[in-house]
């Protein structure tokens, strides 16, 4: 049943991510208040309510349309660095979503990858400036090796929620040269950044939606 | 134990916000599509058209300076977070018009997605829209490359000057250049000495012991350069004078602006205090003190502290400050 | 432990304050004599000149209001002290011309005390000097007589009225019944939420527990018609509104000035909301409000809190409210 | 010794007035703090500052011109109502200075009796207000009592410096109706009025520097 996901399934594993975000609310902010300003759990609640939001009043049951507007929904969020960041994770999906067919594991690994690039283009943050692309680079490293291994979307999801934990983690000792954990220097050492947890939230709720 | 704070539902913050300020200066502005305040009587479409973007809990900035001779709109985010950037393209379709739109952008991460994207969608629209970067604060070191250099209160006289300019009709490429050229010629650094409690979480943005000030500390609380014991007034006025006049290129001979931008609970009676000594600095530098301004401009809640501004004026610059403008929270006659 | 405040010497407050100001404004304002603030340039001698009295520590009040169209000058006492009367008279010699003096002091004893004992000695010189008193405080009820009611923040409209009025070229009868007009039909009440620090002794003004405000609270922490458990800014604003509204004899129909003063910590945030719902509390009951203030006019260091004030408006009042000044705190083009 | 007093006996007595005032200075404070705004205190040593720099610059040696200096300056100290209501007793004093002659326990009383009625003229505050009238006024009509019974000025100034303390004592339980603790109503009692207190501090700082 993991071969292909389609709009269901994928309403149901994004409904999984924000009920996983919102139950992380005051972990993430206070994350948020060690580094930064303490508000980015705040900042994820509301993306997760738009996500909630955008998929009730859904009527087109197209997955192209319904990320795009997921995107929309979490830019227009007001959240800080986080609703441009989510919000074009989304919408970089959605332009990837193929008009026709179904989507096997090889089609949604090329649509993580576009959301990311999307994601991407934010900012000049590279693995290792303790931000969000600490998890992502190597969840999407894991997905696409697995992907290209064979295995189906589940496993690939599986290894892609532990490389992003792992890669989460990886956050706590480094230095930050993005994000306004920056502005603390050697202060900042000793913390997990709080994108990089929300964001392996993120893969690890996908995985569980699809179980 | 309810917060110490005249507020509502802490979610209805913004938009209470909005609407008690455009209904205090109704007969200068007015709020579109929720987050826009724009001025009531739009300013001629053959001008240039200024537009910031910021979040609130800032006040009076942005919104403050929305009016004529100023900004022609500001896009409002929640409590100290940018807003999304549709509403940034929808401000911007708003003000579209072939003479073109300066869009001021204070050097914060979420700002600067906001912004960006906005550009982009604007680019593929057709709006002729121009990108400024203010990045005026030298805490982490005035030469530190830009992107690590956050915008402070230093956008105001920005506003101001790149307002008057398009209010004389200047061209796109004339007012975002006379916005360069203050915006390469100035520098701010903070000082916070108590901190603010947030307004929708309730807790303190901040830590600071009883005897301690923080210089350099950023506008959401973000930790500066390092707490220190507390100085008096002239000490702190002189230490901070002493990095940011250099740093905004003033040297003997120069006209200069001064500033003092209260965080919220420092007086004015403390700002005027700290300006006494900071424009005697200035003085004793041989610099000369054409335009102050001292108060609240840009503040972080009920933060005790001030920023210190200063910025290099040449002839155009001097006159750009002072022409008329009808801002709610800048009137020149 | 310091206190958390931006100062020198606290004997030196008041002087820094004024030399700092004046150093700012200085093609407005000048000291002249330690304490007495005048406008740098001064009105012609054929205009009644405006002058005003009260302890520093208010600030922008009350020197923050002398400027072409508003105060031809304030004498400033230390930290909530009234001036003595030797350097009222001598501001009264100083702007000692044929057309008369107003002299407009503010209800608290030590002003009232040292505006008396200037105004009998300027009888005895031969100075035209005519006084009118500020007592538009309703905390004690609005019935009491004038002697029990303080003077708040309502001066700073009745100084623009009264300067507006002078600078019209009026008599002083006609510049006196003019600010009598708005006397008589304004009223304010404040509250407290957080206390201050006074800058000389570094104690705070004022108790008040974690979950109270204080309605009624005076202007140097003298205590109100008690505390009580704290309420929304919508309750807030409502509950004062519907006692301020009537006291200044604003009823259905008529226009009027509705001001938020802020006290110092309170944000402009906070008053901004709660100036939208007093706002809507007028118009519900049929006025029409033609002027606001919201902002820092009269503060009380850094307490939190405000003074929510109105005035019943009549065309003339209106006019004149809207006629130019160019004081450093109220600029109208 | 004590039939007359001259400029330099008035000259003592002041100077100990000014130092018992300025070393009662945070006691007053902490009398205005309960009913006022907890700065009669620096009021008072204001006051007493300029009662000691004025003695110390005069060189005219008149007690007319000395009373009337000190009077000016004490007014000139921008001590909310302290300033006016001390200035004017000094200057009331020296109006009925005599310009010749010794000064007897019936001329002090005058003196005396001048002085208070120019501070009166500042306010209509009568006994029972909870003010420095409640100790003036009985202090007052003992020193003219003794004066007109032939007592000295010392003895005068006892019976007065007694009444004055009776006075100031008077007001604990009253409610005030002038000065800023009319603002608290009940709150006020059970609390010395603190210009009471200063006023009481004064006559027996002048009974004292006869001594
Ligand atoms: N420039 C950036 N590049 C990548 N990630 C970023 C950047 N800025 C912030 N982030 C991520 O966003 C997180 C903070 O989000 P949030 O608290 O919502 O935003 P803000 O900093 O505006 O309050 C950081 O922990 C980091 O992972
Ligand atoms: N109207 C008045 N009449 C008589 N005495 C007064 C009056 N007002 C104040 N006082 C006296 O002055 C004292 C307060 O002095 P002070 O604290 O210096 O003045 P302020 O109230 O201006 O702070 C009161 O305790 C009272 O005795
Ligand atoms: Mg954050
Ligand atoms: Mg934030
Ligand atoms: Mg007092
Ligand atoms: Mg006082």
């Amino acid at each position: 049943m993991s071969e292909t996901v389609n709009y269901d399934s994928v309403v149901t594993m994004l409904t999984t991510v924000a009920n996983k975000l919102k139950d992380n609310r005051d972990h993430l902010s206070q994350l948020d208040s060690a580094t930064g300003d303490g508000d980015h759990g705040t900042a994820i609640a509301k993306v997760a309510d738009a996500i909630v939001a955008t998929i009730e009043k859904d009527e087109s049951k197209e997955l192209k349309k319904l990320l795009k507007d997921i995107g929309w929904a979490a830019m227009s969020t007001d959240a800080g660095s986080t609703s441009p960041l989510y919000g074009s994770l989304f919408m970089g999906m959605s332009e990837a979503v193929p008009e026709e067919g179904a989507i096997d594991c090889a089609a949604f690994a090329t649509i993580m990858e576009s959301g990311i690039a999307k994601l991407r283009k934010n900012t000049k943050a590279e693995v290792g400036c303790k931000t969000m692309i600490d998890t992502i680079v190597p969840a999407m490293a894991a997905i696409r090796a697995s992907a290209d291994g064979g295995k189906n979307i589940l496993e690939a999801l599986t290894d892609g929620a532990e490389a992003a934990d792992k890669g989460a983690e990886s956050t706590k000792d480094m230095l930050a040269t993005f994000g306004r954990a920056k502005n603390i220097g050697e202060r900042a050492r000793g913390h997990i950044d709080p994108g990089a947890t929300s964001m392996a939230i993120l893969f690890t709720g996908l995985k569980e939606g699809l179980e | 134990m309810p917060m110490k704070k005249f507020i509502n539902n802490p979610d209805d913050l913004t938009p209470e916000l909005l609407q008690g300020y455009c209904a205090a200066h109704s007969d200068k502005v007015k709020l579109v599509s929720d987050k826009i305040v724009m001025r009531a009587k739009a300013k001629d479409e053959s001008k240039v058209a200024i537009l910031t973007i910021g979040g609130a809990g800032h006040e009076p900035a942005l919104s403050g300076f929305v009016g004529d001779g100023m900004l022609d709109a500001s896009v409002v985010g929640d409590v100290f977070a940018a807003p999304g950037a549709p509403k940034v393209i929808e401000a911007m379709r708003l003000l579209k018009r072939d003479a073109g739109i300066l869009f001021v952008v204070l050097n914060h991460e979420g700002d600067v997605m906001s912004g960006n994207m906005a550009l982009e969608m604007a680019k593929e629209e057709g709006i002729n829209v121009k990108m400024i970067l203010t990045h005026e604060d030298i805490a982490p070191g005035a030469d530190v490359p830009i992107e690590n250099r956050r915008g402070l209160g230093g956008c105001v006289p920005l506003f101001k000057v790149a307002g008057a300019a398009a209010e004389a009709g200047k061209s796109l490429d004339e007012v975002y250049a006379v916005a360069e050229k203050i915006n390469n010629n100035m520098a701010t650094l903070a000082v916070a000495l108590t901190t603010a409690t947030h307004p929708q979480s309730g807790d303190a943005i901040f830590d600071l012991a009883d005897d301690e000030m923080e210089i350099g500390m950023g506008q959401h609380g973000e930790a500066g350069t390092g707490s220190s014991k507390m100085l008096t007034a002239d000490e702190t006025a002189e230490k901070m004078a002493k990095q940011v006049l250099p740093a905004a290129n003033c040297v003997s001979g120069d006209k200069i602006l001064l500033m003092i931008n209260g965080a919220g609970a420092t007086t004015l009676m403390e700002q005027f205090i700290v300006y006494r000594k900071a424009h005697a600095y200035a003085e004793a530098q041989g610099m000369k003190v054409v335009h102050s301004l001292v108060g609240e401009y840009l503040t972080v809640q009920e933060m005790g502290g001030f920023q210190m501004f200063a910025a290099k004026l040449d002839d155009e610059l001097e006159a750009l400050l002072n022409a008329p403008s009808n801002a709610p929270f800048w009137v020149t006659q």
